[in-house]
């Protein structure tokens, strides 16, 4: 795969996002975090719950604003726009899919007025007729028809609530969609209906895609790269084969072997890594490699120092004592 | 194999012609969240009685005054203490509404009223007619009851709001400012703004409303709380939304609900609160009589002329068991936990 | 409360006299009154309960008796010198304090002259008024201001108190009996402090009972004084008071028993109406609309005249009041006082001055919007927020706005604190005032509207009235002076300067059981001292 | 194997203001002795309702058991009294509910809700249940469970709370263990550790365990024979291997064709149209033929009945009828491609 | 612990000063003067008056005073009683106005706790009707309603008990009544909700599925977490009771606190309505304090971090 070549759309520095948390702590959500994506491709996401993947998407969209560090979209840092119109332009390109599709519509309000709430803030119909001709379409689109329009939310299964949530990212036309978690509310046989539609729709719009999940599998299936996050940082990011294949941070390779496949004979036979305890609390996190509390390779360097985020081949990020040379020496 | 399938005819064994948008179809008709929510108050008998009886209360309020020639203030001394006596329901005894009052005297004769002379629910000591009296006095508590509390609502509302949706700062001081005001006793300064202002309508609605909007104002603040991060919220601001639009269609739309119910239970309480302040002489001023007024001077009399207080304390009665029926219903029928 | 069933076109008088034996069954009286006592100091108290309570527990050199005349006290007796102006009087050796010591004539130059002085000056001081010095001593700037060495009174000797008046003052020896008036032992008083007359046992007593209880807001409990001279008098040796605010517990706790009297507001009374329980008298509180003419329209005297006659006083008291109230079309009250000679009612001489007469009120009225030239006139009316007070009040608004026509009345309803302050500031323009007597003359009546008076808050002035006025106080010939008086109080209804509305009366429950009652027209209520039991054990 | 218990044609219904919810319409099943059974199948579909039924937990009025009889030991539980199934709960079966988060009371130590169970059922004495307690912690594997019986459930962790619940379902060592969703709140390396521990469990105790869940690879990973539930029935139920390997029924085929394989390369996931259908309304026929791709006429109209395909293996499908068109199930839904 | 109670009582303080403030200006505001009986005073007794309890001096040295008072706990001397200490009242009537209040509330507790329990677990039947219907008519008729006929029928006329006064147990039995039925209703309903809630819990669900019994399931687990919302209630409720239980205290004639404020509004006794004002002010920051402690007490929750967010 040609990564060089590719252009970048979106450039992620070094981004931290802190809440504050009771008195005078803070809670390290995301914790200098980089990578960047590419136009056109999935870049997905992975890591347990809490580990800051929905903050860092919401951070990147503009939802939070960042604690440090820098987000670049097509070579602008999206963090420096002041003025209303120009945010405005900047929430066209960009646009997200949530989670809950329960709770990600306005149960007050009916399809078609969620639908063109886009194209009533930006202004993209002329008349009512315009309209309502956009929402038509992409409710077709998103493979629902135009009789669901006057419908409201508590009408419609999840799965069309989330296409309903997937037509009304593509209203403003963005390039780039954030997916925070768009199936794991949905059953597994509605799941395959919303990532169909998501990878077609990307083929037909050249959309370009960060895929939050913490399904391993379905995050491979969809994604060209993938990143795997724990306690607010990023482990190791490549592409979603390499990932599969060769995982190289002892977390990913636990990770990979925890999740169930629906496949006996395999599952019998296969070799688990099971962690011991739980993610730690974001507010004090361990120091150095924040996995170490729950790493079978851990080393005294990994608690003394912060492992670097490096290239450990082309096109494969980690971060881990293990692939670093020095720290391996430094420890014989 | 079983009876059932000998009638099975093999063609019935071809690939069936689904239409593949069929299984999106959706029969049931479109209910939007009201209409949802007032289907289900329809299904509780206890709040629509509720709601009914309000609605009769406020129109016979305002109906009733006209159907007697006497005003308000229509004093007689000569007519003063007149047990009730309705024409035609006279000749039923055990009613009570013969003029004949608890000592089986028959005040009107003993007060040669005129014969043609009816006083549905009797008259006061200065010899007032009690039923405009009563009904002038529902409509003034009502009208207390509703000012009061749309008063409290946008006061309540807008600060409740504020706190909530700026949060920080703003929410700090804001929420440190109701807890000090929660500390004072209202009772107290109720009656201190009373005493200050005079007592009467709008002074009695102020002092209502001058702590009552906490209450309010707290509900307020933690719909908007957690409503300010539920996802459809985000999507609206990253759609770009101002926070003119983020409040008037996402936010508002959907606290309306526990307004709703807030306000039921306080316009009883207020209707409550008014009576207990003419109880303690810092009501209405007369001859402007609200139901309380009425409760708190007839009650001073209840053994001797019983009508005086049993009319307006009933209707009291039924407005707040009917507020409180509807409350419910309401709640039960508004609350987002129940609902999915 | 109370008075005598059996007397009620007569209120005084009892039946006490021939029962002297002390009847054999238990002798408790229970009673019920409305408010805590406010103060115990006799030199410091103001109000209507606190000169009941010390009325009966307190003794002055006379106390007044069942024909409100003065009766022995600690005086036993009295001589008075040929200008009338210096009394002395002569002490009952056997008057003693409850601790067992004498009462002697320093005791009440001490508590005379506390009460005027700056730093323990009474707010009833000028009740003093008749002995000589009292006034100046307590006018700030006098020459005399606080120099209470000065005042008119001198202990002779333990037994012997000379007082000198600053004229003659034929009420005099009735005001002895008033608290102020009592006697304070120094020693004692020095000895309690802060804490002297605030509970029962930081005080002591000479009248014919002691306060042997006092909890605090919930009531008090008398015992009989064996110190007291005339113990043999006094029969009852319990009497148990309870403070009840609410009218209709009080009458619940009657039904039940557990009180032997209680006062009826109208309501009740017409409960009771036939009840043989229920009893009635008359009191010398008149009741009133102060007209303030510094309202532009109300200085017209057909306006004033015209508000007097246009409401139906006879109707609010029977209806209305329903307590034994009389329609008032005067200012001195019946049945209060009575000519030097003749012994006639001061009330009965000068007739009633006005009538309900909503015809001629009309004329009036329309004859004095003339005069001022309006078609409608607009006014205030500043009222008390009791219950009673208003009921009335709406009455009155209702008669003269039906009977005076382009007459509009706003009401204007106040605690009682602040009704008197916004009266006395003159913010009203027609009142409703009460006015009850501090001394059994027409005086304490007449002399309230004397130009730039205390109690003219009106802005009343004529200088006929305040000339008859000025001169009867200086008058020594009684009979002159009642004249001058009469002369008054005719100037002042010339002028309608107030409209009267009744002479309160009070209506109430007694148990029959109950005798001897002896009730007051100012001063203290009641006195206890010759009430006993009988026939309540059948 | 011994029969432990035996549902036979169990149908429950619920009353809501809109009307009756048919939410269980004739479910049967056995569970043997030491077994593992896994019940799959859409949100909806009638898993948890089934459950409960068996524990009787149906809330009060609303839900009821219409008709069927739940066999226990021989014991129609569908009949028993309040008391009888009190001494049942807990004892003989017990159950582990979804949500670690919510099903542990805020306001009891973590000790007092393991112990309540023993006190009641092995009329054991305070001490003794609190040895027990602590035993039981250690076994499921909680650090330091002297200290932490005497914590509350905030003070735990998702995953430490979950086993805390296994140890409560476990304490009186029950003939049969009801799993309902016992890791779907929990990320994958605690559902690993959990699962882990279950099998453990198993192996010590013999206790048969139905497991309910609608992730296929949990039941790869725990279950020997599985019952795929679909609108309110079981449309097909076998052993593991019967099940992810020879499905026969296509809404089996439809499930295990959406789910993404990690080492298959298929781009494109085969998903089932359409949503499931309105048990207020339940169609008369096949509750799965509005989305199934090979339906036929006879599937609208008519009830499929459970055809055998092998001895334990049996799905209700009009397809396995001789007189349907043959057809294979998609390349999708073939676990493991070449199997 | 410690340091959150310190910091919650020195923010009580804070909030006492400013209720303090307020209400001496309030005060200032008030038409009237103390001193004006039967308007018999002089102008030069009045000034010696106001002189006495320097209401002569400027309004700010006024405050300094008081507030200077105030925080050595005295706060000053009543108008209407000779020599008698504002304190002195206040400890005087406090015991009886506390004394019902208290009774009330706990009666009306336990009552309308047991009536909402009842009413959750007949959920639908009966006797949730007939449960409610009473709760609702405890809050649609007036206590001073309900006082007087209680007075009137279970004293007068049945003699049971004692129409007035306040001497013994039986005679705390019909002021404490009367004044409980508020309080009554609003539990039962409150802890109705709550039950219902609580018993469609999982938890509750788990409990059942232990097999342990309907009446621990109740007991155990469903009544002391419904509590927890109750607790909150009971505070506001516990301040309704002692400050609004004038019209009881009156009708009854017990000597309590709440009658005195009233009669003391209507005399203008500014030390009397300034201090009961600051002393129910002190109850109820007092009592949101113990509220919130009992929270943490009830549930282990917040235990911890002290306080609700
Ligand atoms: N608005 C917020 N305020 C405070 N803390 C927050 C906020 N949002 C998230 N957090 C905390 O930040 C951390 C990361 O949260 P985040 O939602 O990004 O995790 P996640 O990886 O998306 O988890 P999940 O899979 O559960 O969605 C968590 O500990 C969370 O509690
Ligand atoms: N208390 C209830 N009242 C009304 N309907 C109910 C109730 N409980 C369950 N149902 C209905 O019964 C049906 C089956 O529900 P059940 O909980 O068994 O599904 P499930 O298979 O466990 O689904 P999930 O995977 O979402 O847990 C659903 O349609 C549900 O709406
Ligand atoms: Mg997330
Ligand atoms: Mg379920």
């Amino acid at each position: 795969m040609a990564v060089v070549e590719r252009e970048k759309l979106l450039e992620v520095k070094n981004l931290k996002k802190y809440f504050p948390a009771g008195k005078k702590g803070v809670l390290k959500a995301v914790d200098d975090v980089s990578f960047d994506i590419y136009k056109g491709e999935t870049l997905g996401l992975v890591g347990e719950s809490g580990c800051g993947k929905s903050t860092t998407g919401r951070t990147i969209i503009r939802l939070y604003d960042a604690t440090e560090g820098e987000v670049l979209y097509e070579g602008d840092d999206v963090h420096d726009k002041k003025s209303r119109s120009e945010l405005k332009k900047f929430n066209r390109k960009m646009q997200m899919i949530f989670q809950d599709p329960y709770a990600s519509l306005n149960p007050r309000m009916t399809v078609k007025d969620i639908i063109a709430e886009g194209i009533d803030i930006h202004g993209l119909a002329k008349t009512k007729k315009d309209r309502e001709n956009r929402v038509y379409e992409l409710l077709e689109t998103v493979g629902l028809n135009k009789e669901h329009a006057n419908r409201y939310p508590h009408e419609f299964s999840g799965g069309q609530r989330q296409r309903i949530g997937i037509a009304r990212a593509l209203a403003v036309d963005p390039d780039f969609i954030i997916a925070d978690e768009p199936i794991s509310a949905l059953d597994v046989s509605i799941q395959a209906q919303v990532v169909n539609l998501m990878m077609e729709l990307q083929k037909e719009r050249g959309l370009t895609y960060l895929f939050i999940a913490h399904d391993l599998s379905m995050v491979k299936h969809i994604s060209d790269r993938v990143g795997v996050m724990y306690l607010g940082n990023i482990v190791e990011l490549t592409t979603s084969d390499e990932l599969y294949e060769e995982p190289l941070h002892p977390y990913t390779q636990a990770l990979l072997s925890a999740i169930p496949v629906p496949d006996p004979e395999l599952e019998r036979s296969r070799e688990r890594i099971i962690l011991e305890g739980d993610v730690p609390s974001p507010i004090n996190p361990p120091s150095g490699c924040r996995f170490r509390t729950r790493c079978p390779h851990a080393m005294d360097v990994c608690a003394a120092v912060k492992p670097k985020w490096q290239e450990a081949r082309e096109g494969h990020w980690v971060a881990c004592h293990l692939y670093d040379e020095e720290a391996v020496k430094q420890q014989n | 194999m079983s009876m059932s399938e000998r009638k099975l005819t093999p063609d019935l064994f071809r690939p069936a012609n689904l239409d593949s948008n069929k299984a999106e179809e959706i029969s049931k008709p479109s209910l939007s969240f009201w209409q949802d929510a007032f289907r289900r108050l329809k299904q509780n008998k206890g709040a629509m009685l509720g709601l009914f009886a309000i609605v009769f209360i406020i129109i016979f309020s305002l109906i009733a005054p006209t159907l007697t020639k006497y005003g308000i203030d229509d004093q007689e001394l000569m007519r003063s203490n007149l047990p009730p006596k309705v024409p035609g329901l006279e000749k039923i005894e055990f009613l009570g509404v013969n003029g004949v009052d608890i000592r089986g005297v028959n005040q009107y004769e003993m007060k040669s009223v005129p014969k043609d002379q009816y006083f549905w629910f009797g008259t006061d000591n200065l010899g007032r007619d009690q039923w405009t009296r009563v009904w002038k006095g529902t409509q003034i508590s009502l009208y207390i009851a509703f000012l009061a509390s749309a008063i409290e609502l946008i006061i309540g509302v807008a600060y409740g709001g504020i706190s909530a949706f700026y949060g920080g700062r703003t929410d700090d001081v804001m929420q440190r400012i109701v807890e000090i005001l929660y500390g004072i006793p209202n009772l107290v300064v109720i009656i201190l703004f009373i005493i200050i202002l005079d007592p009467g309508i709008l002074s009695i609605t102020l002092a209502l409303v001058i702590t009552g909007w906490i209450g309010m104002s707290r509900i307020v603040r933690a719909q908007i709380i957690s409503l300010k991060n539920r996802e459809f919220v985000l999507a609206s601001r990253t759609l770009g939304s101002t926070n003119g639009r983020l409040i008037s269609k996402h936010l508002l739309p959907n606290t309306l609900g526990a307004i709703i119910v807030t306000s039921t239970f306080t316009i009883p309480g207020a209707i409550f609160f008014e009576s207990f302040l003419s109880f303690i002489g810092l009501g209405i001023q007369p001859p402007v009589a609200s139901l309380g007024s009425l409760i708190a001077d007839g009650f001073r009399s209840i053994r001797i002329y019983p009508h005086l207080a049993i009319y307006p304390a009933s209707v009291l009665c039924i407005l707040m068991i009917s507020f409180n029926l509807l409350g419910d219903g309401l709640r039960d029928a508004l609350d987002p936990k129940m609902r999915r | 409360s109370g008075g005598d069933k059996d007397n009620t076109s007569d209120s005084k008088g009892g039946e006490g006299e021939k029962a002297t034996e002390k009847p054999n069954e238990p002798q408790v009286l229970n009673l019920v009154d409305s408010s805590e006592i406010p103060s115990m100091d006799s030199s410091q108290a103001t109000d209507a309960v606190s000169f009941e309570v010390m009325n009966n527990v307190f003794e002055g050199l006379y106390r007044l008796d069942k024909d409100n005349q003065p009766t022995e006290g600690v005086a036993a007796s009295h001589t008075v010198s040929e200008d009338g102006t210096v009394y002395t009087f002569k002490l009952n050796p056997d008057a003693k304090w409850s601790d067992g010591s004498q009462v002697v004539a320093k005791d009440f130059v001490y508590a005379w002259q506390k009460a005027l002085h700056p730093d323990t000056l009474s707010e009833y001081a000028y009740i003093m008024g008749p002995v000589k010095n009292a006034n100046a001593i307590q006018t700030d700037g006098d020459p005399l201001y606080g120099k209470v060495d000065q005042l008119g009174v001198k202990a002779v000797d333990d037994t012997t108190l000379e007082v000198t008046l600053e004229a003659p003052a034929p009420y005099f020896l009735g005001l002895t009996g008033f608290a102020t008036f009592y006697p304070q032992k120094e020693e004692y008083v020095k000895k309690q402090g802060d804490k002297f007359s605030l509970e029962a046992d930081t005080m002591i007593y000479n009248g014919p009972f002691v306060l042997s209880e006092w909890k605090h807001n919930e009531g008090w409990q008398y015992k009989k004084n064996d110190q007291y001279w005339d113990k043999d008098t006094v029969k009852l040796d319990e009497i148990n008071v309870k403070i009840v605010k609410d009218v209709a517990t009080g009458v619940n706790l009657y039904e039940t028993g557990q009180v032997d009297s209680v006062g009826l507001n109208s309501e009740f009374v017409d409960q009771f109406e036939g009840n043989e329980d229920i009893t009635k008298r008359g009191e010398a509180t008149v009741f009133f609309l102060r007209i303030n003419q510094k309202k532009e329209e109300l200085k017209n005297v057909n306006i004033r005249k015209a508000i007097d006659m246009a409401y139906d006083k006879k109707s609010l008291v029977d209806v209305l009041l329903n307590n034994g109230s009389t329609p008032a079309y005067y200012l001195v009250p019946g049945e209060f006082t009575f000519s030097p000679e003749g012994n006639e009612d001061f009330r009965k001489t000068n007739g009633d001055f006005g009538k309900f007469d909503p015809k001629e009120a009309k004329k009036l009225w329309e004859k004095g919007l003339e005069e001022i030239g309006k078609k409608e006139v607009s006014i205030e009316f500043l009222n008390y927020d009791s219950d009673g007070a208003k009921k009335d009040g709406e009455y009155i608004k209702n008669q003269l706005e039906k009977n005076l026509p382009g007459l509009k009345v706003s009401i204007k309803a106040q605690p009682f604190k602040q009704k008197l302050e916004l009266e006395s500031n003159g913010e009203y323009d027609i009142s409703y005032a009460g006015w009850g007597p501090d001394y059994q003359d027409p005086m304490t009546f007449i002399d309230m509207f004397v130009t730039d008076g205390a109690h003219n808050q009106m802005n009343y002035s004529n200088p006929k009235y305040d000339e008859l006025v000025n001169n009867a106080k200086k008058e020594t010939d009684v009979n002159k002076r009642w004249e001058m008086m009469l002369e008054a109080e005719k100037v002042l209804f010339e002028d309608q300067a107030i409209s009267p509305i009744y002479q309160r009366g009070l209506t109430g429950l007694r148990k029959p059981y109950v005798k001897g009652t002896v009730n007051h027209l100012f001063g203290a209520d009641t006195s206890y001292k010759w009430m006993y039991i009988e026939g309540k054990q059948k | 194997m011994e029969k432990l218990l035996e549902l036979d044609n169990i149908h429950v219904s619920f009353q809501t203001y809109g009307g009756e919810v048919k939410a269980v319409r004739g479910v049967s099943f056995t569970l043997d002795k030491g077994e593992s059974l896994a019940i799959v199948g859409e949100s909806g579909s009638g898993k948890s309702v089934t459950s409960k039924s068996i524990m009787r937990l149906l809330p009060n009025k609303i839900g009821s058991i219409k008709q069927g009889s739940i066999k226990f030991q021989g014991k129609d539980l569908a009949k028993a009294s309040e008391r009888d199934m009190e001494k049942i709960r807990g004892a003989e079966i017990s159950m582990i509910f979804q949500d670690p988060m919510t099903s542990l009371n805020p306001t009891m130590t973590i000790g007092k809700q393991i112990m309540e169970g023993l006190r009641k059922h092995q009329n054991m004495s305070k001490s003794e249940a609190k040895e027990r307690a602590v035993n039981l912690l250690k076994l499921v594997g909680i650090p330091n469970p002297e200290l932490r019986v005497d914590e509350y459930p905030h003070q735990f962790s998702g995953g430490m709370r979950q086993r805390v619940v296994i140890a409560i379902a476990l304490s009186c060592n029950p003939k049969v263990l009801i799993a309902d969703e016992p890791t779907t709140a929990l990320d994958v390396t605690i559902q690993a550790q959990i699962l882990d521990l279950m099998r453990d469990l198993q192996d010590k105790t013999g206790t048969a365990i139905i497991l309910i869940t609608h992730d296929l690879g949990v039941v790869a990973n725990l279950a020997q024979r599985v019952a795929v539930m679909y609108g309110g029935m079981i449309v097909e139920t076998g052993t593991v291997d019967e099940i992810f390997y020879k499905p026969k029924h296509p809404y089996t085929w439809g499930l295990l064709a959406s789910m993404p394989k990690l080492n298959a390369e298929s781009k494109e996931l085969l998903a089932i149209p359409g949503t499931p259908p309105d048990l207020m309304n339940p169609p008369k026929g096949c509750p799965f033929a509005a989305r199934c791709p090979y339906a036929m006429e006879v599937c609208l109209e008519n009830m499929p009945e459970a055809t055998d395909v092998s001895s334990s293996h049996k799905a209700a499908c009009w397809l396995l009828d001789e007189r349907a068109p043959k057809v294979e199930p998609p390349e999708e839904a073939l676990v493991g491609g070449a199997r | 612990m410690l340091r959150y109670i310190t910091q919650r009582i020195l923010y009580m303080l804070l909030t006492l000063l400013v209720i303090a403030t307020i209400t001496f200006f309030l005060m200032k505001l008030l038409p009237g003067s103390p001193f004006n009986n039967q308007d018999k005073l002089t102008e030069t007794q009045r000034y010696a008056l106001n002189e006495k309890y320097g209401l002569n001096d400027p309004v700010p040295v006024q405050y300094i005073n008081y507030i200077t008072k105030l925080a050595q706990g005295d706060l000053g001397y009543t108008f209407q009683f000779d020599g008698r200490t504002v304190n002195s009242l206040i400890v005087n009537g406090m015991g009886p106005s506390a004394t019902v209040g208290f009774e009330a509330l706990l009666f009306g507790t336990i009552v309308g706790l047991l009536l909402g329990i009842l009413a959750a677990l007949r959920h639908n039947t009966f006797l949730d009707y007939g449960a409610m219907v009473i709760a609702v008519f405890g809050i649609a008729i007036p206590s001073f309603v309900f006082a007087g006929l209680l007075q009137y029928y279970i004293g007068v006329k049945l003699e049971w008990l004692p129409v007035a006064f306040w001497n013994g147990p039986e005679y705390h039995i019909l002021p404490a009544f009367s004044l409980s039925v508020g309080v009554i209703a609003t539990v039962a309903r409150f802890m109705r909700t709550e039950m219902l809630e609580i018993l469609g819990t999982d938890y509750i669900l788990m409990a059942r599925s232990k097999g342990v019994s309907k009446s621990s399931v109740i007991f155990k687990h469903s009544v002391r977490n419904s509590l927890i919302p109750i607790v909150t209630i009971l505070g506001p409720m516990a301040i309704g009771l002692i400050t609004g239980s004038l019209v009881i205290e009156n009708i009854f004639a017990i000597p309590g606190i709440g009658e005195q404020f009233v009669k003391a509004i209507q005399v203008n006794d500014y030390p009397v309505i300034m201090g009961t004002t600051i002393f129910y002010s002190f109850l109820i920051v007092a009592i949101i304090l113990i509220v919130d402690i009992l929270y943490g007490i009830i549930d282990p929750r917040i235990r911890v971090a002290g306080g609700k967010s």
